[in-house]
């Protein structure tokens, strides 16, 4: 049992720390205000991956032959936890990173590997997640987007939902059926589907969560050469499954999550609020709800560390990221009354990007159903 | 004599057309169109039907009436200071009280500098150490964009009139914020239940998830206490009775807490849908979190009472 | 809307309280501490069911040609919630009153009638509830105990348990499958059977709420004749769902939480707790569930006393019942620490009743699936 | 040197002999059959294999060793002052310390008047206001019968000797309730959880049902998390970190209400077979309920510190 983050591990960090301060604009709040998906943080993501990479950071983690530097996860977790804190200034780049690279790596051919992970690791290239769909939600199986073989091409008809993204992607990692006579898990593909493709609409969902951070895509007849498939056709459900393996924790919500509740707590004692003992002890129990969440992803990270296989702790640890989050946003509400729901706030920030944890790592009840099923060996229903 | 929890067919005539006004002219497309903004003419429509001043000597009616309009106003989570406005009609003068009723002018009720409504308010009213003042902005109203959408204000201000005791306006406001707030959240789970029992994920209705149903039915329940809490509140302030103070503020402390439970559960099941501006749920629960959240509160005085409740 | 009691009503709370003031015995706080399954208690029923009859009070409830005053549902409620504030000295006769009675009144034979209302009504007689089995649970049609026709007799084989009072009781009202061949709702009777026949045996099982409160009764080749058969053959389960429907709302939980709650307040304030303004506002909330539980049990009576059939409003209230309880159980434990453990304290007291009400009323799962399913209509899984 | 979440071979060798001798000795009936008194010989057997010294100059170990024996000895429901015992070797002069540390006396550690295992204590050590003291009882010992089955007491005492600053002794007793505190919940869920795999109504396996699935997932969670932050606050205690107060706290924090829930929905789901003594799960939900509530408590100086955590 170690519980302490080695020499190098705290010099990385503090590396990163002083880089951030060095990096980010003064105007960094203003330009991560609308989210994510705004023109604004979109654009200034290129900028900062790309200095990211120049430090030899953005794609630690991955093997030295594709560019990386065969990092340790728990190097690479020290990079998640300053990036999420700080607004995530990768924007949509943490993808590339953590999960749509690495697959490529897995399955790829040796041209879609020279096409797409040069770019990534040096931060030049958007992506998008193209996976949810109006009538399957999180029920993947049931996707119904088609993609028929048509000479050296796909053609792809349907759309997808809640891309988020999309609109200033490159790419998107779509998720299409192949055989139509198929159901389920069977006759499902995967392509590596550029944005701007002709037949190819986007239109912005508007929502809460900032600008443009939800989209539907529409697909009419849109060619995608037979050579953008990533895998075996019909059998890209495997490679989801692979994909999302890596995906599985999430962002590090708990390590902002703290963050925000010493903000809070700053301000809550500059209101002289702080010396009320109940109002303390539901900060303490926040803090508690906090490093629970940070403990159970620091497990999963432990184990992969060790290249053990994914197991139901990546789910725990999911659902506890969620509830840490949506714990600090809830106390920000009672302590702050209004004053927390005006638009722009630290506190109203905060709620905002709670709304999206459940959304965002997938829903909460399909990963206390798998908890239920593989670490208590319940039954599936 | 006895208990009945229905209305009576006074109060259901109440409910009813103002159920039928919200039906013709509050639809989901006016609340969303309405965010940030003050819906004038809407608001004037239902002074000139003598809702605002229900419960007053010139109204037609009591807190029972008024009740029954927030159940109305709550099901088509109607945009406006409504409980403020039935707080302001106890305490201000006859004129202001009149010039307030006909929808003349706004009310913001609350204490600086954060206050509801400030940028549209020709009236304001702290509410603070169990009195109510009337005050005069001082300086500037800075606009503050809100959750709920509703047009928020930062200013300064001068007590001006000392209007009395905030008590029974106090516990007015607190049981027909508590009525619309329960009806809110039982539109809210009524839309989600609607939902769920035609949405099909993995083969089956969500519906048939027990980790779907079960948090519907808990809100359900919830929802169901706040609004007989409410009605009972109402009740008592009608007939003056000494308990009104403390069963408002237990009225109040229900549908809060069962709104926002509410909010949280439709979230949960809308995933994503529910976090659009299009949706069908946010312009709901974006009303029940700032309302649940909205001042006048009063805590102490609220914990100091709600000890000795009892029917 | 009218949220008051009626002068009349008002007149008999007041006459109520001041009758058990004057009967209940000075030490009944010792007589009740074990609980209503102990020796004590259950003696001490007997007693105290015949003063409150003679009153007139005891089957208040009931139409007059069974010995009743036809008096109002809200009449009857008043009588509950008192009992059940000071302890429920009818102890299990409330059960004779609430539901049995009344069951026997609309599916009774003259005969039976006559045999069992008058005992009821003058409060001479205990029963108990045949219904779980070891293997059945809260999954009622499950229950496999066996009551084959022989001549003039049913022989009875099989086991029940969970059986509360009958180790005091003289009948049980008795679940039995008279069609082995038969599955679930079919083929189910039930049979008004003395305790003292040949071949049955009583084991109690030592729980945490007291003396005697459960048992297991062992049923082998008893003989029941087949003239204590309640209602038709094979057609029982018609019975008891009616028998239910009485006992629906469940005892007055709510009521005897709030005066719990006083006295937590009480003592709260002696040690200068109350002043602080969190433990305030944790009293304030749990009032509020307890009014909730009210509010709820209420509605069903309004309804029961319109004659309006039963709806899933008496599964809502009986869960809110359940709810407020444990709220004030747990404020108990919170607030006075270990104190509040020590075995026949008064938070003590509370917390064990608090760990029966889930039990008693029919688990909380099962009331929720109903409400979801008649209030929500969701669809029956 | 990194992160690394289990046990070295010292500490698993702790719990693998811990949990053997447990298996051997201290099996569901002996734990049943022990409530309400002191399991004198099992006690000394403990104190025998040296783990009540460890953590002390004398014993072999720290408090990772302790925490590896409180998850051996939390599965097992072991009976007895354990925490409390580890809070006293470290505050004792060291001719107590080895008394305690060999089994030969018990210790109550806490407030007057009502104490743990207060008519089978020797060593009576209040805490209050940040500091330890050896006090004498005065007078008799009122033996009182507890909900968790242990014997408890009141009685008044004397201070009589300044033992100093409660911390770290208290960070000690924190964690290691923690880590058997966490272990005992987990014991629970695991029951559970093989009860609702075979136990069948309305046609299905318990476990297939939502509402049963979902809470036990919710538990284990739970308990996962505060097992993890027991093990952190003991390796933070032995590398005398300045985080170890609050770590100690959070790990307690956690662990309290983790065991608590899972105490809560373990009765849920088995009805009242959890409610009888003969029963698989009363002997552990009881303990779980009592510890939960056991002093010393000191939340304020709890309060205070959990603010400043971080890693």
């Amino acid at each position: 049992m170690e519980f302490d983050w080695s020499a190098e591990e705290i010099e990385y960090r503090e590396d990163l720390r002083a880089f951030l301060v060095e990096t980010l604009p003064e105007n960094w709040a203003e330009i991560s205000k609308d989210g994510p998906g705004s023109d604004a943080q979109a654009a200034y993501s290129l900028e900062f991956c790309a200095k990211l990479a120049e430090k030899g950071w953005l794609t630690q983690n991955w093997p030295a032959e594709y560019g990386g530097r065969d990092a340790s996860a728990w190097r690479h977790a020290i990079l998640g936890e300053e990036m999420w804190q700080c607004g995530e200034p990768r924007g949509a780049q943490y993808m590339n990173v953590n999960w749509i690279g690495p697959t490529i790596m897995e399955y790829g051919t040796e041209e879609q590997k020279t096409l797409h992970l040069p770019p990534i690791a040096r931060g030049e290239v958007q992506w998008s997640q193209g996976f949810s769909e109006p009538e399957a939600g999180s029920d993947l199986v049931s996707l119904r987007t088609l993609a028929i073989r048509d000479g050296d091409d796909y053609v792809v008809n349907g759309s997808k939902i809640w891309t988020s993204y999309v609109n200033h992607a490159q790419y998107c990692f779509l998720l299409v059926r192949t055989d139509p006579e198929s159901k389920r898990h069977k006759g499902i593909s995967i392509l590596l589907c550029p944005i701007d493709l002709p037949g190819i609409e986007i239109r912005e969902i508007p929502s809460v969560v900032g600008d443009r951070y939800f989209h539907e895509v529409f697909f009419s007849d849109v060619r995608v050469p037979v050579s953008s498939r990533l895998g075996p056709e019909h059998e890209g459900w495997n490679v989801v499954a692979h994909a999302l393996q890596y995906e599985r924790v999430g962002a590090a919500r708990y390590a902002r999550a703290a963050l925000t509740l010493d903000e809070l707590a700053r301000r809550a004692a500059e209101l002289g609020m702080i010396e009320d003992e109940a109002v303390l002890e539901r900060f303490g129990e926040a803090r508690a709800a906090c490093e629970a969440a940070r403990m159970l992803a620091y497990r999963v990270i432990d184990l992969r560390n060790q290249g053990s296989p994914p197991t139901a702790d990546t789910n725990v640890a999911r659902v506890a990221n969620t509830l840490a989050e949506q714990a600090v946003a809830e106390l920000a509400l009672e302590t702050f009354g209004p004053d927390a729901l005006e638009y722009g706030s630290f506190a109203d920030s905060h709620f905002r990007l709670a709304m999206t944890a459940g959304v965002a790592v997938g829903a909460t009840e399909i990963n206390l159903n798998l908890v239920a099923n593989r670490f208590l060996g319940l039954p599936r229903e | 004599m006895s208990i009945d929890l229905g209305f009576d067919d006074g109060q259901q005539a109440v409910f009813d057309s103002l159920s039928q006004f919200c039906a013709d002219r509050c639809s989901e497309e006016v609340v969303k169109s309405l965010a940030g903004g003050f819906p004038d003419s809407l608001w004037r429509e239902l002074a000139e039907l003598g809702v605002l001043a229900l419960a007053t000597a010139e109204g037609d009616g009591g807190a029972l009436e008024a009740v029954a309009a927030c159940e109305a106003l709550g099901r088509a989570v109607f945009p406006g200071p409504i409980a403020s406005t039935f707080l302001a009609t106890q305490v201000l003068p006859a004129a202001d009280r009149a010039l307030v009723a006909e929808g003349g002018t706004v009310v913001a009720v609350g204490s600086p500098p954060l206050w509801p409504w400030a940028p549209v308010a020709g009236i304001f009213i702290e509410v603070a150490d169990g009195r109510a003042w009337r005050c005069t902005p001082r300086g500037e109203v800075v606009a503050v964009e809100t959750l709920g959408g509703e047009p928020w204000g930062r200013v300064r201000v001068e007590r001006e009139a000392d209007l009395g005791p905030v008590d029974p306006a106090l516990s007015l406001y607190e049981l027909t914020l508590a009525a619309y707030l329960a009806a809110a959240g039982t539109q809210l789970v009524e839309i989600t239940a609607d939902h769920v029992r035609t949405r099909k994920q993995f083969g089956k209705a969500l519906g048939e998830f027990q980790a779907v149903a079960h948090p519907l039915a808990d809100c359900s329940m919830a929802l169901a206490a706040a609004t007989g809490l409410a009605r009972a509140a109402g009740f008592h302030f009608d007939a003056q009775a000494e308990c009104t103070r403390v069963a408002a503020a237990a009225a109040r402390l229900s549908a809060c807490r069962a709104a926002v439970e509410a909010a949280q559960v439709c979230h949960q099941l809308f995933g994503a849908l529910g976090i659009t501006l299009e949706g069908p749920v946010f312009h709901i629960s974006r009303r029940i979190r700032q309302l649940a959240s909205q001042p006048p509160d009063d805590a102490s005085a609220r914990a100091e009472v709600i000890g000795g409740f009892g029917l």
